[in-house]
């Protein structure tokens, strides 16, 4: 069996990280490849049920990262993203979904290197906690078989 | 014997893609199994599901007339989900249609009889079935007039299928946008269906009307039908609800015990008159 | 057909256990002090005295989602494969006459003009095995809608609690001799007995034909907004409904695979007539109110010569602020 | 007559008032909404303690807001929603008339808001304590344990949205499960499409949820829903220091930041 790769996806704000990500690009600095970046206006924009989602299309972890504090683009976008991923970080746990998935991070449009860092340990983090096998389990087409057709 | 599942729908390929007006498009779709196209038949009036796999179906007329065969047409214009998936998609994609169901214009008791189309916006796709039907039967129908109204001459849908008609010596075609919709080189009238309506008059006597419509030109010009002389018997519509299954058990199109599609869409104003206004 | 048996309590338990390798049985099951229809093995699971299932048994029929087929795209083409059908056959066991009743309704209302093949194929192998009310409770009015709590209409077999732990048993059905074939021995015979004195007494509320006639005649009425100025649109009456049949399609999955998928709809939802255009032909909550009771004693009655309730109380039971068909029937027999 | 039945004549002999919702006795041995708009009708009003619904939630509702000025017989969890709406910008001071039931079931004639502070203030109780023992039982629970519990908790929603429809704060004219582009929760009841629903609707009322817990009792297949918001409450109070119902100007603490908040788990 081959050994497992996470599928991580970046929500990342246009204007820091994605910059950021772009200067570890045209700086040649190598990091893991298990990333899928989608870029957001502003990290105020990045609504939960976008990392609900994420995690239905399969995805094993979830990056999301923007300007750091009083960088914000639109001046406070990030501080009430930060606000919102506290409470909902919270929510997780209590529903039992392993909130180490989800990585928080500030990164500049300066830190491509610190961008690079972020992906690695996000990558070998969640490559530790293995698949997210919890979404994977819950089989999302209804089934015809009957006993299972009263919901219990 | 093995019951059909009558959810399955038949696969149409979409052969060719016209762009009508400002989101509103007419697809060419013919049937990817020979055999599902020569069991197909329907009759003018008649609707059918059309699905994008992955976002579902969606309910509108066949627009294209019995008579044409081999294809079927259907216009919509992006509203929803499922229009703007179909809206997005390409010739040579493949979607699903189930069909035909409801009941039909009731094209043999009109024979003898003139016809009065009146259509408004994109209520002209049900109405231009029936159209090339009679058109494709011409000796059997009187006079032929079709009044077409749009907002803007930019919202007239079909507009090809618009000039042939005004080309035709026995077709007469009068075609109206509302004040302000005009465009300079405009040649056909300006102002709101029931107006122009009242002011063309055709004769009522031994004749039938087919109005299909936003609600609130159905409301306005069927006044004016009784006046000239249409009965309520010989005013048709064609009923428009939500629907889901078009085989009336979903529930959605329901209006009162009446089923818009298995009892109509097709509909008198005489029996109009007798359902809940929940339509 | 009906021949009359007798069985012991104890056989019963033995008559479940011939019966449960070789069909999926479902029950009603205790969970919190309410009752669900469940999935059992045991008999021990089975709620024998109980007076209604939060939830109707339709969804052995009907269930909340059903896939209708599945599409998967292959070469720029799809490939469509239905849900392979169910093998074993289905005994609901110990559901209420009022319930097994509506299987009556639902068979009529899907197999009429367009025969579904999943309800059909599931109906083919349903057995129902149903037990007469001992007890009821303010919302039961099965008596007010011709039927009765020891009803044999729509069971195959029906059982009544009688003296010394023993069940009466009436076959109503060739399904029902089919299951009491399992094990006959445990059955002993037995001439037909008055059930009156063991079942419940659920009183009239009002009178179905009168009933039909004043629902009939009123559609624009005040009393209607007045009636239902406490309906909050949820979907519980008709999700737990054993007649409600209205439904959604809906697509899960990508363009690439996934499901049709039939769902559970509530005329009560705002969402249920909404058009794309934002038209709303029944925009306010006393229109659908209405709609829902009209749709039971008369549009039904008009469409398929039945009513669509059968006064299992459910909805009342159920509605979180307590809305009661029974109260509007009767504000409409008092016009 | 009772002192709340002399409350509600006198609005409706003042002419302050065209429709009254308070609680009668039902059918079926308990209370519900009553709608009262005229006072032959108020010998039916009644208060005791199974008067439990959030009335409030009619409030937005269309057919009762075009009877004119409305009064509502309101207990705690009541006038907290609506101190809950008013900061939400949904009522105004002198809107409606509210009459509170007290804890020992007296009732009083509250007009503004700052009566409605106070007397919640005055009235405060502690919450249940079953609903505080499960909270506690969930949190002691390994969190595979706790993934196991709410998928099974979930799995038997069959999605009729009562918890929606009875919350006084789920007001939106859309909600997000009616979106269908994209289609955020899935409209069938699945594991997937129930996690969804109950998440987003803990979000939606998170730092909003005044805790009447309507949506539990409302729930015909009794899933524990108060506990998530009241969970998400809990790490509010924690977070911020916020309370939602206790005071007409509140802000809702996802709608603003301060510079200090805690980021000590952003990397």
């Amino acid at each position: 069996m081959s050994e497992f790769e996470p599928k991580i996806v970046a929500f990342v704000c246009n204007w820091c990280t994605y910059a950021g990500a772009d200067l570890a690009g045209t700086s040649r600095i190598k990091y893991a490849q298990n990333v899928r970046i989608v870029r957001f206006p502003c990290t105020g924009r990045i609504d939960f049920m976008l990392l609900l989602k994420a995690f239905e299309e399969g995805a094993d972890g979830i990056i999301v990262s923007g300007c750091h504090p009083a960088d914000c683009h639109y001046t406070s976008g990030n501080y009430h993203a930060r606000r919102r991923w506290m409470v909902f970080k919270d929510l997780l746990d209590f529903i039992g979904i392993d909130s180490r998935r989800i990585v928080f991070s500030w990164v500049s449009a300066a830190e491509g290197a610190k961008w690079a860092h972020l992906v690695n340990d996000t990558v070998s983090e969640i490559r530790n906690l293995g698949p997210m096998k919890e979404y994977k389990n819950l089989e999302n087409v209804s089934s015809n078989k009957i006993g299972e057709l009263i919901n219990d | 014997m093995n019951s059909q599942n009558i959810y399955l729908p038949y696969k149409m390929r979409i052969e060719k893609i016209t762009e009508e007006a400002p989101m509103v498009k007419t697809f060419k779709l013919a049937f990817v199994n020979p055999e599902d196209e020569s069991n197909f038949e329907f009759k003018t009036g008649q609707f059918g599901e059309y699905s994008v796999f992955g976002a579902g179906e969606s309910t509108f007329c066949i627009a294209s007339s019995p008579t044409h065969k081999g294809y079927i047409e259907c216009t919509f214009r992006k509203a929803g989900k499922v229009t703007t998936a179909l809206y997005n998609c390409e010739e040579g994609d493949i979607i699903g249609f189930r069909g035909p169901y409801g009941n039909n214009f009731p094209l043999e008791d009109w024979e003898g009889k003139s016809v009065l189309f009146i259509a408004g916006g994109i209520g002209l796709p049900p109405v231009r079935s029936v159209i090339w039907n009679c058109l494709d039967l011409r000796d059997k129908f009187k006079d032929i007039t079709i009044l077409y109204g749009a907002k803007t001459v930019q919202d007239l849908v079909y507009k090809n299928e618009l000039e042939e008609w005004a080309k035709r010596p026995d077709v007469k075609l009068i075609t109206t946008v509302d004040p302000g919709g005009e465009t300079p080189d405009w040649k056909g009238e300006v102002g709101f269906v029931p107006s122009i309506l009242k002011k063309a008059s055709p004769k009522g006597e031994n004749a039938v009307a087919i109005v299909c419509g936003p609600p609130i030109m159905i409301k306005l010009t069927l006044p004016i039908l009784l006046e000239i002389g249409f009965t309520e018997e010989s005013i048709f519509t064609t009923l428009e609800n939500r629907m889901k299954c078009g085989i009336g058990q979903c529930g959605h199109c329901a209006v009162g015990p009446y089923y818009v599609c298995k009892d109509g869409p097709v509909i008198n104003y005489a029996d109009l008159q007798l359902l809940p206004v929940e339509y | 057909m009906n021949n009359y048996k007798l069985i012991t309590k104890q056989n019963l338990h033995s008559f479940f256990d011939a019966l449960q390798p070789k069909n999926t049985i479902i029950a009603p099951k205790e969970i919190n002090k309410k009752y669900y229809f469940k999935p059992v093995d045991k008999f021990e699971d089975i709620a024998l005295d109980y007076i209604q299932t939060v939830l109707s048994a339709k969804s052995v029929l009907f269930p909340r989602s059903d896939t209708l087929f599945n599409y998967h795209r292959a070469d720029g083409d799809y490939n469509i494969d239905e849900p392979s059908p169910i093998e074993k056959n289905t005994i609901v066991f110990g559901m209420k006459p009022c319930d097994a009743s509506s299987f009556v309704y639902l068979s009529n209302f899907f197999l009429k003009d367009y025969q579904d093949k999943n309800i059909k194929e599931r109906l083919e192998k349903l057995y129902i095995i149903s037990l007469s009310c001992k007890e009821a409770d303010n919302a039961c009015f099965c008596t007010s809608v011709g039927s009765n709590p020891a009803s044999t209409k729509g069971s195959d077999l029906n059982l009544t609690l009688i003296e010394n732990d023993t069940y009466y048993v009436e076959v109503v059905t060739e399904k029902g001799q089919e299951l009491i074939n399992y094990s006959a021995d445990l059955f002993q015979d037995t001439k037909e007995i008055d059930k009156s004195k063991y079942i419940a007494n659920v009183p009239q509320k009002f009178d179905v034909e009168q009933a039909k006639q004043n629902i009939d005649s009123i559609f624009e009425s005040p009393l209607w907004v007045k009636d239902s100025l406490a309906c909050l649109g949820c979907g519980i009456c008709a999700y737990a409904c054993p007649t409600c049949t209205c439904f959604d399609i809906q697509d899960i999955g990508s363009q690439f695979n996934g499901s049709r998928v039939r769902n559970w709809d509530s005329c009560a939802f705002d969402l249920f007539t909404k058009h794309a255009s934002g038209h709303n032909p029944r925009p306010v909550q006393s229109q659908r109110w209405r709609n829902r009771i009209k749709h039971k004693f008369e549009y039904s009655v008009e469409n398929l010569g039945l009513i669509s309730c059968v006064g299992c109380g459910r909805c009342i039971r159920s509605c979180p602020t307590s809305m009661n068909i029974v109260k509007t029937v009767q504000i409409f027999q008092g016009v | 007559m009772t002192e709340l039945q002399n409350i509600a004549k006198k609005l409706f002999d003042d002419g302050s008032i065209n429709l009254l919702i308070g609680y009668s006795n039902n059918e079926n041995g308990g209370t519900s909404a009553i709608f009262i708009d005229n006072s032959a009708d108020i010998d039916k009003l009644i208060y005791n303690e199974n008067c439990h619904q959030n009335l409030m939630v009619y409030f937005q509702k269309p057919e009762v807001k075009k009877f004119g000025k409305l009064a509502f017989v309101v207990s705690l969890p009541g006038l907290k929603s609506v101190l809950e709406i008013a900061s939400e910008n949904q009522i105004k001071d002198g809107d409606a008339y509210f009459i509170a039931i007290d804890k020992d079931g007296n009732p009083s004639l509250l007009q503004d808001f700052h009566q409605i502070e106070d007397f919640i203030t005055n009235n405060q109780t502690k919450p249940p304590m079953g609903l505080l023992k499960l909270m506690e039982k969930i949190n002691n629970m390994t969190r595979e344990e706790r993934w196991q519990y709410w998928t099974d908790e979930f799995s038997k929603c069959i999605k009729c949205y009562a918890c929606r429809s009875v919350c006084p704060l789920c007001y939106c004219t859309q909600c997000i499960t009616d979106i269908n582009i994209p289609q955020w929760i899935s409209t069938e009841s699945s594991p997937i499409g129930n996690l969804d629903w109950h998440i987003a609707r803990a979000m939606h009322l998170a730092g909003r949820c005044i805790g009447c817990g309507e949506c539990m009792k409302a729930c015909p297949v009794d899933i524990p829903l108060a506990l998530l918001t009241a969970n998400l409450n809990k790490s509010i109070a924690i977070h911020f220091g916020d309370e939602p119902g206790m005071k007409a100007d509140y802000k809702y603490p996802l709608s603003h930041y301060k510079l200090e908040d805690k980021e000590n788990f952003i990397r």
